[in-house]
């Protein structure tokens, strides 16, 4: 059954602070043992506009973007159509908003649930310093049945470096907005006790990647990456790596590839613009067989596209986007939580087969704020390649084609890494043979490598199936869910692993399938093509393939795949 | 150290590549002399560098190499340094890999101060791509047939921009004089900082007519400036044929020292923040 | 040349997406300013631009204009103008976006003396992703997340840049004074070969310590200097707070002017050489 | 019938002067009605190396590197090992060589054709300046046929800047290797009188360029693109264009996209790593619809990779490589000749449809040098879209989805270009339904556009196809020629437009066919994917992807596709 949720918005021009009511909602939530996701949309101003804070409160933890809203607060309804795309309203939802402001007639004209308050007038006799989204936080809190200590205990806390009278106001407020909440008939879906974590994707891929062991992070801030970036700059410094902010990704991929080369793991994360700077240094650390793992949180594209919103239309130069025979590693978080899982193993993986890793995340993963259980961690521990020996031969031939990797300081295992093709020695080298052994092991210690059951996340039965990858995972098996409710069984397959294609496992999940439906946001169905080139499909393939900014939609998937049923 | 070390054994047994008669040999020498001279070990020592014949000279040196892309040399040693601080990193290029393509990393090498060395082989030349003009070859250099007339833009200053972008050391040595280049690499590595030498290193193939430096090359006779007044007064004015260290600042390296070593349950402290 | 055009007939319809209170905005006025004091045709005027909240300025313009990928737009400004030389090219961008990503564009550009205009405003900030670090923020600036204990860095000094790379004429402006900024960017304009202009322009948002500014920037009380000695003395001591021309050159346009107008078979005569 | 051809390698230390010794008896032979290749090959040396000068003489204009050599001329035996991979002899080899130095046993192992002549001790009494490689040019102009006198008029040419007695020693020395000649049976194909050219594949696509309108280059030298440039410089100057050198290929492509924005068509060149840093900058082409054309003249890869050897395994970031959804043109010249055609066609596409063209040309087609017939040019004039009107709007949405182009100095159409999303106008836009529009506007120009019948080169008949591009064609060809002769027929396709792929003529051309081999120069195999991830085949599909440095063997594909019948 798809799970109850509940989906609120809170939208407010700049400086109404509707962000931070978004975000102590949801903590309060989750520490109430509620689950839960917070995404945050702005105006084209870079500070100072429109913005809405987007909650959807969940049963489970799938967590999916809202279509619909049970519940609009409206601060001000200034710019308020720059949120059409993105904030659903229909006769169901109830309309909280200030008294002062006149209603859009857009709004009224859908919903008659509209419950006016004084917000300003009610914040400002509170207290002098009183803001309204603190009342509004409080309305919310007492809305969901939320403590209201808890709820002045985290304000109190994100307030910590604010004077005295701003944490007062704030508290007063938030007493304030509890009393003044309407009655209502929200359904609220149901909590449970255990500990729960607050976090973003890019929070939690920065945290795996220092657990899997990175200790150098090179980079050039992008949007959606920078906040990764910023939280591994004191999460490095916490465990004693270092942080290089680079003049350019050029720089930054190559500090990388170093640091790496002196055996210290090393992580880079950007989005498309950076991630096509970085590609000619990909294919270096491929040649010369150096570990490297990349995030790239995609956003919407072509170019600088639009740098704020998710898509998932970076598949194409991840998996093809290198010079010459370029064989790497290509992977995709699941989920949020997801993050930490994926990420973490694309290092490990980037680290035992010597070669780059790009990890695919996106804007919605990313930037997204969840509450989620303990997250799973990769625990795989891979053995290193055999320790050099006296003949040490830096790209010596072996069978699972992985070479024992001498790092400087190592005794007497003297070497140059060249991403001139080169022999077994490192020797530059034109040889034919060379050329030949040397593109063949590069491929073969990816392809022959056995990655086990992590390639990917698989429910569901029934003969259609959905494969997607990354942030499709959450869409398909919601839209798998509604299906189920309509009595069609239809199978997931959520890929992990792009790169190398696991042909064989996919094959296996989709056996006794008749139909798939590979969905993805973006729009040139890449990884349609993609599949389709890799792989015999014993089952009629559709396409599913939607571009943002939206969010992808699971009724709209669902019942594209009803559709592909009927016929 | 081990003092018994010659510079030929610092050698590789790979045979360079490189055209009978070219400078970038010069440079191999004094490397392998200066390694000598401070009997660094071997093991840790790292030369790292981008494409173009003289980006070639890591693997003909008997110790550990990155031969990297077109113009990111720079940026590769100062990963590597910033991650393995105890090792002695050598960045090496040439004027095209460096100057060119390789520009900004350069100024923003000098900027950040790390403590490494960074050798310019220059020839005025594209020496590995046939021959085309690179960004300090005279403005009337005629022999490359991409630009028939010269390039007609006025050279590249490497010394007056390293100055200008924040290097604590600048030198200028001469593959026609390998030993005082020798002695020259050897002070870049005990600088603590971004050591830039400048190494004229001849094109005999492209670019004959450097033979004549020889005549034109001279030790620089007055010490080092160690004001930046000073070495512009110089870098603005001078044709780039004074040798020796020519500037020498003391600056913060960076990274800064670590304070204290990380915590055991540093990790466990960074995810249990995330906890509600 | 039509001189009925006010400052506000040269902007469009488009609402910037700016802070209230950015400094891009008094830039913005200032070339609008510019154009109306030189009468410029808006058909015949293009305004070239990188990535970041200064890169935006191009389109709030009522003229051609070409906003390109971060770090790029000097090189899309000088193949502009070696196409199209009847042009008026000005190429704009933020800190970031010139100095960081583009610097190498930045140095070559003033090598190659295109007659162009470079506006680079300046915030020691990225603004556009939410303020880190950029090449100019002061070293011990500690309000970015990515650098808390402060970039640690020597700041980039512009002008000194550009002079050891060769800019022909260096100005500086400040967006607290546009009058001044417009007479600037005017005087850029007619400047014949590449002009920059360093505008200094307060972000606001992520360095609101920069309303200090206005009482640290002075207008420049000796006239600009010509000899790159004077002008380096200047640019390596300075704060970077003086503003107006602060130096001029003259030197020959790249490219230089061609010969006799093609032939009409020339490409007839090209294929015939492949005859045998 | 496979056509009669005679291949000589003519092989000599630096200095030796072996290439301008081939160089001028290709001229000479062509002069004289002959057709053939000369393809050259050096040592890793930067000079002074060892060099080969690689013949092949043929009957028609079908050039596939030779696989056997009927004739090798050595100078000298010094680093003969260096290119055992690529001179392949046969006990039918019949070898002439300098007597003074001992000819190696495996050669002498192999055929025992050997003639010794004292080449050294001839040219010094022939004249002081005289040197081995005009002897020998007078050697084999006289094996050939060909007369002295063109073969002295041709050096004289060559050697007109160096001093008089320099002309002088090679005039005798041609003389004297003519009288020197030993007598042969050398089988030599005949000759015909038509006009020739004398042209590399580069200096064929330098030559189109100009013709189609390109104005101006901005470039970075890389082997093997950069005679390219280098002709192209010389040229630009007589119609009147400007060459930039670059400071790198990030400048390159952006100074592109300046003179396109301004209205002057603009090129560059490069290679594998050229391309990679280019890949951002396409994808603003692409965006802000600004035409331009990329000649990639394809090199061993991945990374630095094998500069100076041929591969086709650039395909993948060509088709791929930028981030977002960037559709564009991908075009492969089909030998030496048709550099001229598709670069002209290239550069008419891209200008016409507003969008990047890249050229995948390789080291084997760009840099040999062959006799050619007049080659065919692109004479397509597309109709510029409608003049902008009053109220412009850059990116209208049109039935074809090519908008009107207007250029600064156009009186009233002022816009903003814009890699943002944006609105017709170009305005930006993070609207669901211009993001939508664009992203469909930007594809559909380049799908529905009809390409006619220039898409690819089509021969033959029969049950079996062989599918390819670029540089494969020939070798396809000449094995589908041997084929026949073995009573199998074959059809051949030769791709010329790779992206958009023309499916449904492809799929024309290909039907009734029951097994497709899918040919290719590199390790993954990248054509072969691409197709199958692109169409659906009726057909059973195989592949046959060989790496460089080796060229593509006609005989090995002939075997392979003769496997496939026979299974
Ligand atoms: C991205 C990229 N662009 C261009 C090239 C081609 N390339 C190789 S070496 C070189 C220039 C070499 O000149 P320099 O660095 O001065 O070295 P030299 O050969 O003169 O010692 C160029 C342009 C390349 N390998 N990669
Ligand atoms: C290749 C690439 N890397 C990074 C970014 C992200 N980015 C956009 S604007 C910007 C910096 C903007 O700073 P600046 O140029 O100083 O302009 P400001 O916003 O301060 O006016 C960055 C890093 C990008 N768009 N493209
Ligand atoms: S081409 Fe010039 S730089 Fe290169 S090896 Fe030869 S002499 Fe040296
Ligand atoms: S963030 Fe800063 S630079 Fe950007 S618009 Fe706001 S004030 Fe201006
Ligand atoms: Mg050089
Ligand atoms: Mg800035």
């Amino acid at each position: 059954m798809t799970q109850k949720h509940l989906s609120i918005a809170i939208t407010g021009a700049g400086g109404a602070g509707v962000i931070s009511c978004g975000e102590l909602l949801l903590q309060a939530w989750g520490r109430a043992g509620g689950r839960g996701l917070l995404r945050k949309a702005f105006g084209p101003q870079i500070r100072g506009g429109e913005s809405a804070a987007l909650l959807k409160l969940t049963e489970r933890e799938r967590y999916t973007a809202a279509e619909r809203y049970d519940l609009l607060v409206a601060m001000d309804w200034d710019n308020y159509a720059r949120f059409e795309d993105e904030i659903c309203l229909s006769a169901d939802t109830l309309v909280i908003c200030e008294e002062k402001k006149p209603v859009p007639e857009a709004v009224s004209a859908l919903t008659s649930h509209i419950v006016t308050l004084p917000f300003a007038a009610e914040a400002r006799s509170t207290h002098q310093d009183g803001r309204v989204n603190m009342l509004a936080l409080g309305l919310l809190g007492k809305l969901l049945g939320l403590p209201v200590d808890s709820l002045c205990e985290l304000a109190a806390r994100k307030l910590t470096k604010k004077p005295d009278p701003y944490r007062e106001a704030a508290e007063l407020c938030i007493r304030r907005g509890a009393a003044l909440s309407p009655p209502s008939e929200l359904d609220i879906p149901p909590r449970s006790e255990a500990q729960r974590w607050y976090i973003s994707g890019n929070q939690c891929a920065g945290l795996a990647a220092l657990e899997a062991g990175i200790r150098l992070v090179a980079a050039y801030p992008i949007t959606p990456a920078s906040d990764t970036l910023e939280w591994l700059a004191g999460g490095l410094e916490a465990v004693g790596g270092q942080l290089i902010q680079a003049e350019d990704e050029l720089a930054a991929i190559n500090m990388c590839l170093g640091a790496a080369f002196g055996g210290v793991p090393a992580f880079t994360a950007t989005s498309g613009p950076g991630l096509a700077l970085m590609t000619e240094s990909i294919g270096l650390a491929v040649a010369s067989e150096t570990p490297v793992t990349i995030l790239n949180v995609q956003r919407g594209g072509p170019s600088t596209g639009i740098p704020t919103k998710s898509e998932q239309s970076d598949l194409n130069i991840a998996l093809c986007g290198m010079h010459g025979d370029a064989p790497h590693l290509v992977l995709a978080p699941l989920d949020i939580a997801d993050c930490v899982f994926t990420t973490g193993w694309s290092v490990k993986l980037a680290q035992h087969l010597q070669t780059a890793a790009i990890v695919l995340s996106d804007q919605f993963i990313g930037q997204s704020t969840a509450i989620i259980s303990d997250p799973d961690r990769c625990n795989f521990e891979f053995p290193a390649a055999s320790a050099a020996s006296g003949d040490y031969l830096r790209y010596r031939l072996t069978e699972s084609g992985v070479s024992a990797l001498a790092t400087p300081g190592d005794p007497g295992c003297r070497f140059t890494a060249d991403g001139l093709e080169h022999n077994e020695k490192g020797t530059p080298s034109a040889n034919n043979s060379d050329h030949q052994q040397q593109l063949q092991k590069r491929l073969h210690k990816l392809t022959a490598f056995d990655y086990g059951d992590s390639w990917g996340r698989v429910s569901g039965d029934g003969q259609v199936a959905m494969v997607g990858f990354g942030s499709s995972s959450a869409a398909m098996e919601e839209a798998a869910e509604r299906l189920a409710e309509q009595g069609i069984a239809v199978r997931v397959v959520a890929l992990r692993l792009l790169s190398p294609l696991p042909v064989n496992a996919l094959q296996k999940a989709l056996s006794g399938c008749e139909q798939v439906v590979v969905v993805e946001q973006n729009h040139g169905k890449q990884l349609y093509h993609y599949l389709k080139g890799q792989m015999d499909f014993e089952q009629t393939l559709h396409s599913y393939a939607v571009p943002g900014p939206v969010p992808l939609s699971p009724v709209q998937i669902a019942e594209r795949v009803a559709g592909e049923v009927g016929q | 150290m081990n003092k018994a070390l010659k510079a030929k054994d610092y050698k590789s047994d790979i045979k360079p590549i490189w055209c009978p008669g070219c400078g970038h040999y010069s440079v191999l020498n004094a490397i392998t002399k200066a390694m000598a001279g401070l009997g660094l070990d071997k093991d840790n020592l790292a030369l790292v560098s981008g494409i173009g014949c003289s980006s070639r000279l890591p693997a003909y040196v008997d110790s550990y190499g990155f031969h990297g892309v077109h113009g990111r040399g720079l940026a590769v040693a100062q990963g590597l340094k910033v991650a393995r601080p105890e090792l002695t990193v050598i960045a090496l290029g040439g004027d095209g890999d460096g100057f060119s393509i390789g520009g900004n990393h350069f100024m923003h090498a000098c900027r950040r101060n790390i403590n490494m060395v960074y050798i310019a082989m220059d020839n005025e030349v594209y020496g590995m791509t046939k021959g085309q003009a690179s960004p300090t070859s005279p403005e009337d250099w005629l022999s490359s047939k991409l630009t028939p007339h010269g390039p007609g833009v006025r050279p590249f200053k490497p010394a007056a921009v390293a100055l200008a972008s924040g290097a604590t050391w600048i030198g200028r040595a001469y593959s026609g004089n390998p030993n005082q280049m020798a002695g020259l690499i050897a002070e870049a590595i005990e600088h603590p900082g971004f050591s830039f030498l400048h190494a004229l290193s001849q094109c005999i193939t492209f670019c004959p007519e450097q033979t004549d430096w020889k005549s034109i090359v001279k030790e620089r006779a007055e010490p080092a400036c160690t004001h930046h007044d000073q070495a512009a007064a110089v870098f603005f004015n001078e044709e780039g044929f004074d040798t020796g260290v020519l500037y020498t600042q003391q600056r913060a390296v960076w990274p800064p020292q670590q304070g204290s070593a990380p915590r055991e349950d540093a990790l466990d402290q960074l995810a249990a923040k995330f906890r509600v």
